[in-house]
């Protein structure tokens, strides 16, 4: 048998034990998820959005998973949360696109949800999917991680 | 009172929903059955008071696709394969009851259901009227016939199965198919039948070639070399044998054959237009070669089973003359011939069962034990020569005369010599049966009694048809003629 | 009800998408997504068949998604003003309408079916996001059929692919080769896609647009172009791929085989069913049939792949001795008889194919189930596992031989009036022998098709173990295939009707 | 100029991603690739297009990667070596072709050209029109969420679809996982012994 006993200390990225690695990520993870943050509600005036956020968020995850180990990190952020919002992600954008056509416009009609003022509305919209688009990358990426990490 | 053909075909569908109903009760089930047999006998003769006076009814299927419609027509010759079928199903239903049960045959219901949904395919075949009607009942009686013939579930009877469904299916896919998508392609779609026929405006070389694939395609005809399965079906059980493999599958080949000359090429084509010498050669070729095989077999079904293919191709040679008097001696042949060749069968049926013999060498003396049987035999067998006075006669008369009306006189020669072989592969048994004495090792022939009373009832009813076709042929001269026109 | 009417295309799509994403939020257990699912399936069903009848009255629908339907912008640089569709088009015309139909219609009666069937083969606690992937395989397939527009063809092209290799992985539980079959699926799959994402880019590249009906204005102008010839020729080997054609078949028979039976049924059904309708789309719309069969001739390459995949595909099924591998292999050789049909290009044989492709559908998808039958009792479906069962799962081995009856296309099932127009087709382009080799096709269907029979009629059961007919919601679905095959061999109002209709859009001719 | 050195750069580095034996070796090297890469956008100003690659391909797709090399302990190609002394000559003549197709759809392609093709049609449109549309500066964002918003809907599906496939494939059954506690990622374990 190749595997050893399940209570046998082995070393893994479970080990927190490593203080630079710890100290590091402390002062780092705050500013990537601002950055997460930014990148995602500022997609329209500079580059990125909801994908690109995604996986910058994401990454605070994994940074934290693998400095701190994964079941730490769960702790943190349980799957059943993740669970929950990947697919979230998605009902919002479709989400959006069902209240346009239930206001009378096309699916994804961003127009309808501000009449009078259309530009506007085209911005609300897509900052909306952009939303969805973030919250999905996020959780996916985390998932990928996490069920990579606990086999 | 006018009765569409459609329910000659549902009255047997529904005779078959009935016996699947009732299977757990054999008396029932045999008794719906026989109703089933009566009822379609009635439905196919007040369709016969139609015609007779002149109409053709007709019904339309749904439309299964642009150009590919079911249409059932009634027209006189296939209004005398119809009937050669209903009114012998009657007898054979009985002679069934007889068989299976004095044979304890297993999975009876599904032997009748499948009698009966091959009874309608021959209703079908019998009214078809275009070529994808044909095609599909074709194909329909093939496949509910498949399950009767490998019966028994034997490796050998699953062997025979699977050379009849192999023949059977190659050559109708390959070239029957074949033969009718092109004619559709060549003339512009229209493949209902038409007196005149329907090539007319097409080119020789592929009229030809159409030819050859409507010949090789009906593989139910028997002719070599597409002829083996026909000898294999026989591992069926009896009544099977006798009503699918002498009447209703084997005349459902030559019946499409003369369908097909007389509307589909029309016999000018057939005489003039194509290169159909090959086919009288075959057909002759076929005639002899299985008579002399049939003088080789000991087994009694096989030496039938020969003896049918050969009388098969009178028929088919009657087809390829091209001629007035072929078609009609081809026609009279499919009533006379499944008349003398189901009383044959059963005869063989009911030595089986009654005395568990399938050898000829093994019937010396049986006459004694089993006198009704064997004269029945007798009968049959006269008839299948022609000899008169019994049906044969005249279909035999009628084909000689064709044979001399045409270019090739010498055909003529043909038929004299296998009816002479006819004789010789078929009269020995009776004489046999009641002119030597039993084997002395044998088994005491005093235990032998005569066959089950419904196997007599069934075989004397057909012997006694065989004698009336000679004294009253008019209904089964009359409907081939309907069919010619009255060009005679 | 009727103000719904218009957005029809755009809904048959998100219905199945948003059933998708909220599958996985009902909850775990074996039942409330599978009855999500159940019910968007045939919500979806219903309204595919309301649009089909709408495009079929009313001709080709047409739906632009988001805000931007027809727009122009301003040359600069003294250019031209270009004017011209600037989102994604949706349009449905009688041929999409026909195999939205079928797609949507296969998949709501699988999945009832589903339930029993994947519970058994699949860990219970992920249930849901099993439906998940169920429906957003479907949302792709729909999609692929609904667009009008080449890059959306090719991202929803990505989300079925993606979601079918995770179902024919599923299968692991049951046969560990699955994983396997899975990852040669990915590998050539993948190729496939790419082949087909590089051809759509060079069509972008030569016509500056990703609508197709644009496209096929602008591919008529421009077909002497090394470009388009180029884009021919990788989205005709994507496309291939995805069809599993001869010579690049290899992934369909392990990928059906080893996968959850539910899913290879559903795979059966719809996936080369609908990546055969891209081809029509590309062959005849985008590139049209002048391009595509007058000056590349690429039916020439199409009917001889199809030939030798009509004979090589049913001789190694003859061949096998798992029903399922069988019935996969058996798929190979359809899909050639269906590649034949469109290379052939003729009415009658686009109609042959049209017809194939739905009763195709219909009886490998009810053979799939009934396997599924034999394993949910059995355990296994080998050949030698048939023998007897006649006597102990009647109904499953009724319908067993009513599908072989079926595949082999024996009269008045819907694979003879396929194979009556596909002979047909192929003897009035007077290619004869490709009609012979139709026919030699079905003979070996034959052969196939009596393996299965034979023992199921007159086989002998095994000694021992008592065997009981599988459940009601199984046989059901089952069943009801069955029925759809035969009644599309005996009634002509899909064919007449739809069919007919869509081979003369197809190929410009009235009606 | 620079644009000159970082292709050249990308294209050593490929090389070196095929020739190197070591798995984890060409991990690391597909991420610099990919780094790389994100260059070059940058240095088209493509900034949209630059910050994916650097996010996706250089950080989580190499972190992933390791990831499964772990799992799958730690192999280089040794293995394969024997194998690949020769040169597959199928694969070569595969990829030959693929190359001299690719090549022969460009040949008459007027790259570069303002007036080419791609340039006059709906890309056009999708160049000037997101400020008038929306107000927003960056096309990308508007073509992608607006324009083909759409498509976008789908690729936010497929994203999702990788997660649940994670979840329905690798995920541990909750029986499993009674007896084997999830351990976590870690190397191989040999390793630990010497």
């Amino acid at each position: 048998m190749s595997q050893p006993p399940p209570q046998e200390h082995r070393p893994g990225f479970d080990d927190a034990d490593n203080v630079v690695l710890t100290k590091l990520a402390a002062l780092l993870i705050p500013f990537i998820l601002i950055y997460g943050f930014y990148v995602q509600v500022h997609g329209d005036f500079g580059p990125g959005g909801g994908f690109q956020a995604g996986v910058i968020l994401a990454s605070a995850y994994i940074l934290y998973a693998l400095v701190h180990g994964v079941r730490r990190a769960q702790r943190l952020l349980p799957r059943k949360i993740t669970d929950v919002t990947a697919p979230l992600g998605v009902v919002i954008y479709a989400g959006v696109g069902v209240v346009t056509l239930l206001q009378g416009g096309h699916l994804l009609d961003y127009d309808v949800l501000d009449p009078q003022h259309t530009q506007h509305a085209q911005e609300w919209g897509m900052f909306l999917v952009e939303a969805g688009v973030g919250l999905t990358v996020a959780s996916v990426m985390a998932t990928i991680f996490n069920e990579i990490a606990e086999q | 009172m006018t009765v569409g053909p459609e329910l000659a075909l549902v009255i047997p569908l529904v005779g078959a929903v009935g016996i699947g109903l009732t299977g757990s009760k054999p008396n029932l089930r045999e008794a719906v059955t026989l109703l089933c047999a009566a009822t379609l006998l009635g439905c196919v003769s007040l369709i016969a008071a139609q015609v007779l006076q002149g109409e053709h009814p007709r019904w339309e299927g749904p439309l299964m696709g642009p150009g590919l419609q079911l249409v059932l027509e009634v027209e006189p010759l296939g209004l005398l394969y119809a009937m050669v079928g209903a009114v012998l199903w009657i007898p054979n239903s009985i002679y069934s009851i007889g068989y299976m049960r004095g044979h304890h045959e297993r999975n009876q219901t599904r032997f009748y259901i499948c009698f009966a949904l091959a009874l309608s395919s021959v209703m079908g075949i019998a009214f078809s009227g275009n070529l994808p009607t044909l095609f599909v009942f074709y194909e329909t009686l093939t496949l509910s016939t498949f399950p009767l013939i490998a019966h028994h579930g034997s490796p050998q009877a699953k062997r025979s199965g699977r050379i009849y469904l192999g023949i059977l299916f190659s050559t109708s896919m390959l070239f029957l198919l074949l033969g009718i998508c092109w004619a559709g392609v060549a003339n512009g779609g229209d493949l209902s039948f038409k007196a005149g026929g329907i090539l007319g405006g097409v080119d020789p070389g592929v009229r030809s070639v159409l030819f050859v694939l409507f010949v090789l395609g009906i593989g139910k005809a028997a002719l070599m070399p597409f002829h083996f399965w026909l000898p294999a079906a026989m591992v069926a059980p009896t009544p099977v044998s006798a009503l699918l493999h002498a009447v209703a599958v084997v005349k459902a080949g030559v019946f499409c054959m003369l369908k097909i000359m007389l509307y589909v090429f029309g016999l000018d084509v057939v005489r003039d237009q194509v290169h159909h010498e090959w086919l009288m050669s075959l057909a002759a070729f076929t005639i002899l070669v299985s008579s002399i095989v049939a003088l080789n077999q000991d087994n009694l079904k096989a030496r039938l089973a020969y003896s049918t293919v050969s009388q098969l191709s009178y028929i088919v040679l009657g087809a390829s003359l091209g001629s007035v008097l072929g078609i009609l001696g081809g026609g009279l042949h499919v009533a006379m011939h499944a008349t003398g060749k189901i009383t044959l069968f059963f005869c063989a049926g009911a030595i089986y069962v009654a005395a568990g013999k399938t050898k000829v060498s093994q019937l010396d003396g049986l006459g004694r034990s089993m006198p009704v049987t064997m004269g029945c035999f007798a009968v049959g067998a006269m008839s299948i020569i022609g000899l008169p006075p019994l049906g044969g006669a005249w279909s035999k008369w009628y084909l000689g005369l064709a044979t001399l009306d045409s270019a090739w006189p010498w055909l003529l020669a043909v038929l004299m010599v296998s009816s002479l072989l006819n004789v010789a592969y078929l009269m020995p048994i009776p004489i046999r049966a009641f002119f030597l004495p039993p084997p002395s090792g044998g088994p005491e022939p005093s235990g032998i009694q005569e066959a089950p009373l419904p196997c007599l009832i069934a075989m004397v009813i057909t012997a006694i048809l065989s004698l009336l076709l000679f004294f009253a042929p008019e209904l089964a001269l009359a409907l081939p003629e309907l069919a010619l026109g009255g060009k005679l | 009800m009727s103000g719904l009417l218009p957005h029809l295309p755009a809904l048959i799509v998100v219905t199945p998408l948003l059933g998708g994403v909220l599958a996985p939020l009902c909850g775990k257990g074996p039942t409330k997504a599978w009855a999500l699912a159940t019910a968007v399936t045939w919500v979806t069903f219903a309204l595919t068949c309301w649009l089909a009848v709408s495009v079929y009255d009313q001709g080709t629908a047409q739906y632009f998604v988001g805000t931007w339907g027809v727009g122009s912008a301003p040359g600069p640089l003294g250019a031209k003003d270009w004017t011209g569709i600037v989102g994604i088009e949706l349009r449905v015309d009688r041929l999409n309408a026909l195999v939205l139909c079928l797609v949507a219609g296969m998949t709501a009666v699988i999945t009832p079916y589903a339930r029993l069937s994947v519970a058994k083969e699949i860990p219970h606690d992920r249930l849901h996001f099993f439906y998940a992937v169920w429906l957003l395989c479907l949302t792709g397939l729909l999609g692929i059929t609904v667009t009008g527009d080449a890059f959306n063809l090719y991202v929803l092209i990505e989300i079925s692919s993606l979601t079918t290799y995770i179902l024919v992985a599923l299968g692991k539980s049951r046969d560990k080769r699955a994983l396997t079959a899975a990852i040669r699926y990915l590998f050539m799959g993948t190729v496939g896609a790419s082949f087909l994402l590089l051809g759509i880019g060079y069509l972008f590249m030569c016509t500056g647009t990703l609508n197709m009906a644009e496209m096929a204005t602008r591919v008529a102008e421009l077909r002497d172009q090394r470009g388009i010839h180029t884009a021919f020729a990788f989205v005709l080997a994507g496309l291939s791929l995805k069809m599993a054609l001869f010579p690049v078949h290899q992934w369909l028979p392990k990928a059906y085989a080893y996968s959850p039976t539910a899913v290879s049924a559903f795979l059966a059904s719809t996936a080369t069913k609908v990546a055969i309708y891209g081809a029509f789309r590309f062959l005849f719309t985008v590139f049209g049939t002048e391009f595509s069969f007058g000056v590349l001739d690429a039916n020439s390459l199409l009917i001889a792949c199809s030939c030798i995949a009509i004979l090589y595909g049913s001789l190694v099924a003859i061949r096998q001795s798992d029903l399922k591998r069988l019935l996969a292999y058996s798929s190979v050789a359809q899909v050639g008889y269906m590649v034949l049909g469109m290379a052939l290009a003729n009415r009658e044989a686009l109609t042959g194919t049209l017809v194939h492709m739905v009763n195709h559908a219909l009886v490998k998808g009810a053979m799939f189930l009934a396997v599924g039958c034999m394993i949910y009792r059995l355990g296994s479906a080998k050949v030698s596992d048939l023998n007897g069962l006649g006597k102990r799962m009647p109904l499953t081995t009724v319908c067993l031989i009513v599908g072989c009856l079926g595949l082999v296309g024996v009269p008045l099932t819907g694979g003879f009036v396929s194979k009556w127009y596909l002979v047909q087709g192929a003897l009035r382009a007077g290619l004869w022998p490709v009609a012979v080799v139709l026919l030699v096709g079905s003979l070996l269907a034959v052969l196939y098709a009596m393996r299965i029979v034979e023992p199921l009629v007159f086989g002998k059961a095994p000694e021992g173990e008592e065997v009981r007919e599988a459940p009601p919601s199984m046989l059901l679905p089952t069943a009801a295939l069955l029925v759809g095959s035969l009644v599309l061999g005996v009634s002509g109002s899909l064919k007449t009707g739809l069919i007919w209709t869509a081979t003369g859009d197809l190929l410009g001719v009235g009606q | 100029m620079i644009g000159d050195a970082l292709l050249l750069l990308l294209v050593i580095t490929a090389f070196a991603v095929v020739e190197v034996r070591n798995l984890f070796a060409a991990t690391v090297l597909l991420g610099i690739y990919s780094l790389l890469m994100a260059l070059t956008w940058t240095n088209m100003n493509a900034y949209d297009v630059a910050f994916t690659e650097a996010a996706v391909g250089a950080g989580i797709s190499t972190i992933l990667l390791v990831g499964a090399l772990i799992l799958t302990g730690d192999r280089t190609v040794g293995s394969r070596e024997r194998e690949s002394k020769g040169v597959n000559w199928p694969a070569l003549l595969a990829v030959t072709l693929l190359g001299v197709a690719l090549a022969y759809g460009v040949y008459d392609a007027p790259l570069g050209d303002p007036t080419a093709a791609p340039h006059l049609g709906v890309a056009r449109y999708y160049i000037q029109q997101p400020i008038v549309d929306a107000h927003v500066p960056n096309m990308v964002t508007v073509t992608l969420a607006s324009y083909r918003g759409y498509d976008t809907m789908f690729e936010t599906a497929v994203i999702f679809t990788a997660g649940a496939g994670m979840i329905l494939l690798l995920r541990r059954d909750p029986s499993d996982a009674r007896t084997q506690p999830p351990g976590g990622l870690r190397p191989a374990a040999p390793r630990r012994e010497s």
